[in-house]
């Protein structure tokens, strides 16, 4: 069976504004089984965001080639799910539609896409909002529509980049509960991003570093840990520990080259 | 801290109210001070220049007197004009310039947006457009008239010409200045191309196509009152071609302040249009205390 | 056909008929307006609709192009279509005089008194290449003056024009009525050449000088017989009750005169010639009662 | 993996070189299609437009005919224009239009950001503009001649005000777009009333801006032809009408020619200008493939 | 000496979409000693940044009184500096440029305020980066380019909504640690919002902790950790536990009671 995702040997290169060319993926090399949670971490600026663009298919690769479900990526896939690390929900639409859209895109019936996002509103813990328009929503608040409306979808491959980070501790906790049961009921193929390996290890099966840009990959590690987990209780296992200081030391390497590197050499 | 937690429930409930009757009386006063300022405004303007041509400073025979104008839209409200009764001429002219409105809007949001999204299709056809752009609309509406007769159609033609270059460039602004994210998203959400441009597309170029249709009532208006340049019978802008050619500068502006008028009427229908549309937007920055 | 029938057209089929009018209100065009209003239209059972021309540019286009039946302008451009293969022709010519005058600003009358005078002034058309700058060429050509070393202006009608002479843009202009009339009044203005009577264009311009008709397309009127018949007896009406010296009839001679002014003094039609007599008849003044 | 961090370094000395060269080799091979598919459009357009003439499907009376207005352009390039030798046609036309787009865009800039920034201003104002932007502009056009004189002014202020309304409208509108985190932002930072407007106001409403400039010298080239309606001795615009009392179509649609050439020049030049300007932009969500 | 911020029983609230009212904060009270750091932590949608918009002037409190320095906030001051929550950078203005604005608009000359932004650049890990636009950069950098343009002016009020949240662990660390060393020299009364208990203790001189919204305060907490602190090592004393625990069970109840009331009731 093909692997979920797999991108080989992909490079990704972007135009600086001087005119100088800028690598922020090099030879990066990363698969993905389908259903399994795999999370990228990485210090920042590495390239994560880019990886995920490039699985998505919103950027072509320089170089390299990029599937997902042993198909070449040339445009945006129907049964994708990316939760942006910026803002992009709709400003115009309300929350409940907002997290309607999809559905509605996908030929739901308003009312059907209505009730199901009214479900889903209430599951990111956001009931009695549905009539806000997103200016007028906290960070996190916002942060959890656009959660909604990925998740919704349930698409085959979920893209998520770093989407708890707005958020409490608890609320996170919460979330992460939520996002591992969904997961466990739908076998989708999970990319996660973020920059909290703890976060990193108590989701995933499998978690990727990647190196000071430009990324590639300088490790993967299976976590082997039990499943279902609880994400609140996980941490507290000895394994949790072991695989975190495993990864810890490698992860840690990288992000103080970037960080030196950036700081006294520069990157162009 | 928790003392006060007790009186929260009834002040709650109160607040609101208070709140609310404060805003009211805010927003009251404010209209009332905006339209006494429209008033002045008003006043002075047509005061000056009722005493600069009633002590010759400027003249009459050009400018008309604001009394004389008043005076000539009374007549022409109570006898009728020269070319019939005045509602007849007012009408006339708006269906002219409904229809011109319409036409050159739709058409213009449609290939603004055509090619806002078609970057091939705008590479190709924009020095094309960008060059009709120039062509002076004077004879524009003479080749209107030649080719299209001289009724409400070459009427119809003119105003929407002038109304379709201005909605055009906006839309087609519009549509480039979308944001990627919000694009990106929605692709990623499922949608297609049609779905992206109305639901993506649209309502982000939404206050770039209002903006254009703000002005474009007024465009389409012009582009009817040149229109009947070429041949009419009746109409505001016979009205006011007539008036010229009887030297009646009173008539000329009086036909003016009709346009004026129908106009203003216009651009609140829009705008209440407008702010249905886009009824999820923040209040400008402007409106934040600065 | 020979239906056509000098008599009332009471008993013949109604007919709608559309004419253009380059002004209704300027005096020139008269005529029209009076007929309408006199009801010697609807006498003759047509259904006349006066379309006014507000832009000053002649109605001659919307006539060959076939949006207007007849249109009001001045017979010159019948001469100067058919250099460009179009035919129109006269039916009916109100007057045998231009109804125009050159007007010359009263400040400057003083050192402005013949037509040789305007030599290298600056003087006010209503557009290049329009009738009154046609008009203007021939004076200036009669009196032996080079056109090329006066500076036409094209300043429109009415209120610009009035304008210009107070501006001192121009120093004489061609224009015509209630134009002229409004300067002399205000003392703004002297008429210079008056070509408002049959003598004196006949004086200035060596002819008469045939200038606003009602003229049609020649396909139109001979498709058109009996409404272009029931036309002329309306106007006839009309220029019989303002006790008018023409009855609809060019005058002899005029048409010469303005081929040889269009011929001598226009740029365009410099070379060219035109078929004197399919560009007006008289088939219809004559039979009108 | 490691052992192709070896080659690394070679590789990437080599590879930004090669997609430079497959980027430029793109952007060649792009070039030349929009070029061919803008003549292709030329060819039939004018093909048709010679074809249909010829066999008098369309009467060349009217609308000219191509290879006659070729000609005709070029007995004017070669012998002069009837009002003197052509480029001094273009010149004095130009001159209008270039100074009546400065004015115009300048004022509407000004006003339309300081309306945009006034609410108060705005409200009081805005009716006043927007019957203002009704008023047909062939009858200000004869007010203008008749105030301002039957010089260069009049035909200015003519093209001036058409450009006006335009661009006013756009700029007003950009300044309520600007988003209001960035201007929280730079009046934090410490941007006073200023500094705000120039340094984010502006910028931010800088494409609303642009994109009307691109409809304006468009404009003011139609407002400049409209002033020469009155009281002009030379100008393209006095081509136009000289040519059109001469029954001489060609030299009609030779003047729109040579109108539209000025305008794509000009476009050309703001484009390049606009370039410069928004230079930080992120390519529009089009050039993504989607 | 009068405090440095005060805030005495503010109220704010909003319109909602229906035309209802929406209460985001009541009767919230809170001081800042001149030079002290405060945090401020709740749960998510509490209204802690809803609290900095009132402080910095940007918006005026329904009820209650904001001052600062003693005086009434009647707009903004020019002795504030406030890193939003959202991206608020200017995308017209290369890193250098941004990070420059602020001298700039203080008076600056140019070649002085770009100077002086290389420097900052520097400090936040960006040489290199100093020509590219905000859409050029990562998240996590665009953040820091925020922190560099705030900072740069030394403000006397320090306002921060979640400024790291987006940045890995260790380059967190290593901006906490600067922030901590500049705050020493300067004197600067903070205000830090952040859903982070564990950031918050390792900054602050005082948590403030916000109820779920309607926010008030639920209670105010001294941190008596001796400075200056490295944040990497303080989280290892004991004392921190301590201190951790006894905000913790504060706050754990309010995130739930947030959590739980969003989810079931609306909050509407
Ligand atoms: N359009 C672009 N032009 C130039 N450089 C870019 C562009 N997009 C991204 N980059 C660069 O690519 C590198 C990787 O960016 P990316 O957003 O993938 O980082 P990241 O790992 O997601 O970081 P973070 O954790 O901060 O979000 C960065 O150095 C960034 O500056
Ligand atoms: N303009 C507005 N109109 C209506 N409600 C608003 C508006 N701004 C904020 N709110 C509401 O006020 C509450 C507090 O928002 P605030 O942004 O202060 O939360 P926060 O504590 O910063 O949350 P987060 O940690 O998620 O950023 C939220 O429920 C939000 O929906
Ligand atoms: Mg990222
Ligand atoms: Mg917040």
């Amino acid at each position: 069976m093909a692997p979920a995702i797999q991108l080989r040997r992909v490079t990704k290169r972007f135009l600086t504004p001087k005119g100088g060319v800028y690598t922020a993926i090099r030879d990066l090399s990363l698969q993905v089984a389908p259903g399994e949670f795999c999370a990228l971490v990485g210090p920042t600026g590495s390239g994560k965001s880019t990886t995920l663009a490039l699985i998505s298919g919103l950027e072509p690769p320089s170089e390299g080639e990029v599937e997902v479900f042993g198909k070449p990526v040339t445009g945006v896939g129907h049964n994708i799910g990316y939760v942006f690390q910026a803002d992009a929900v709709f400003p115009w639409k309300s929350v409940l539609d907002n997290v309607a859209a999809g559905p509605r895109y996908r030929g739901a019936s308003k009312r059907e896409a209505r009730e199901r996002a009214q479900d889903w509103i209430s599951r990111v813990g956001l009931a009695g909002f549905e009539d806000r328009y997103p200016h007028q929503l906290s960070g996190g608040m916002r942060k959890r529509v656009a959660l909604a409306q990925t998740l919704i979808n349930s698409p085959e491959v979920l893209l998520m980049d770093e989407p708890f980070s707005a958020l409490d501790v608890q609320t996170r906790t919460l979330m992460e509960n939520e996002l591992l049961q969904l997961w466990a009921a739908s076998s989708a193929s999970v990319v996660f991003v973020t920059h909290d390996l703890e976060e990193a290890i108590a989701l995933a099966d499998r978690v990727y570093v990647l190196t000071a840009g430009p990324a590639t990959v300088k490790g993967n590690y299976v976590v082997d840990l039990p499943r279902p987990r609880n994400v609140a209780e996980i941490r507290f296992q000895p394994r949790f520990d072991e695989i975190y200081q495993e990864i810890w030391s490698d992860l840690r390497d990288e992000v103080l080259v970037s960080y030196e590197r950036q700081k006294r050499i520069g990157a162009a | 801290m928790s003392v006060r937690s007790a009186s929260a429930l009834p002040e709650a409930a109160a607040a609101p109210e208070r709140a609310g009757g404060r805003r009211a009386l805010a927003a009251r006063r404010r209209r009332l001070m905006v339209n006494g300022l429209r008033l002045l405004v008003l006043v002075v303007w047509i005061g000056s220049w009722e005493l600069t041509t009633r002590i010759g400073l400027v003249d009459k025979f050009f400018f008309g007197m604001p009394s004389g104008i008043v005076q000539r839209l009374w007549t022409w409200i109570t006898e009728g004009t020269a070319l019939g009764p005045l509602w007849e001429q007012v009408l006339v002219t708006m269906e002219e310039t409904v229809l011109g409105f319409l036409v050159g809007s739709v058409l213009g949001i449609i290939l603004g947006i055509a090619l806002g999204r078609n970057r091939l299709l705008a590479d190709v056809l924009s020095p094309y457009i960008k060059a009709a752009n120039s062509i002076p609309r004077v004879v524009l509406g003479a080749l209107f008239a030649i080719s299209l007769g001289l009724d409400l159609k070459s009427k119809v033609a003119t105003a929407s010409i002038l109304v379709f270059f201005v909605v055009f460039f906006n839309a087609f602004q519009g549509v480039r200045e979308v944001d990627r994210n919000l694009v990106a998203n929605a692709r990623i959400l499922g949608a297609d191309g049609r779905r992206l441009t109305t639901e993506v597309i649209i309502p982000s170029a939404l206050s770039w196509i209002a903006a254009s249709l703000h002005i474009s009532f007024g465009l389409a208006l012009v582009g009817a009152v040149v229109g009947e340049l070429f041949g009419a019978t009746e109409g505001v802008g016979e009205l006011i071609y007539n008036a010229k050619n009887n030297f009646d500068a009173n008539g000329v502006f009086a036909g003016m302040a009709l346009l004026a008028v129908v106009a203003l009427v216009a651009e609140s229908l829009i705008t209440a249009l407008e702010s249905r549309l886009i009824k999820w937007r923040p209040n400008p920055v402007t409106d934040v205390a600065i | 056909g020979g239906t056509a029938s000098p008599s009332p057209g009471a008993s013949a089929a109604p007919a709608d008929v559309k004419i253009m009018v380059g002004g209704l209100n300027k005096q020139i065009y008269l005529p029209n307006m009076l007929t309408q209003q006199l009801g010697y239209f609807r006498e003759q059972n047509l259904n006349v609709t006066l379309v006014d021309e507000g832009s000053g540019q002649g109605s001659e286009d919307a006539v060959i192009a076939g949006n207007v039946d007849a249109g009001s302008g001045s017979y010159n451009h019948t001469i100067e279509l058919q250099a460009a293969g179009k035919y129109m022709e006269t039916i009916c010519q109100f007057g045998i005089a231009p109804g125009e005058a050159e007007v010359v600003d009263a400040k400057k009358a003083g050192s402005i008194t013949s037509v040789n005078d305007l030599k290298g002034k600056n003087l006010g058309v209503t557009d290049i290449g329009s009738g009154t700058h046609t008009l203007t060429l021939a004076l200036l050509g009669k009196a032996n003056v080079d056109s090329a070393s006066s500076h036409f202006v094209a300043v429109g009608a009415g209120d610009t024009f009035i304008a210009a002479i107070k501006q001192g843009r121009i120093d004489a202009g061609m224009t015509t009525e209630p134009t002229i009339s409004r300067l002399v009044q205000s003392g703004d203005g002297k008429v210079l050449v008056d070509l408002r009577t049959p003598a004196s264009t006949r004086a200035a311009l060596g002819g008469d000088y045939p200038f606003i008709g009602i003229w049609a397309r020649t396909d139109w009127v001979n498709a058109h017989k009996d409404v272009s018949q029931r036309l002329v007896n309306a106007y006839v009406k009309t220029l019989k009750w303002m006790s008018s010296r023409t009855d609809c009839k060019m005058p002899s001679g005029g048409p010469e005169t303005v081929l040889k002014v269009e011929q001598n003094y226009v740029a365009n039609f410099k070379g060219k010639t035109a078929d004197l007599s399919k560009t007006y008849t008289n088939e219809f003044a004559n039979k009108a009662s």
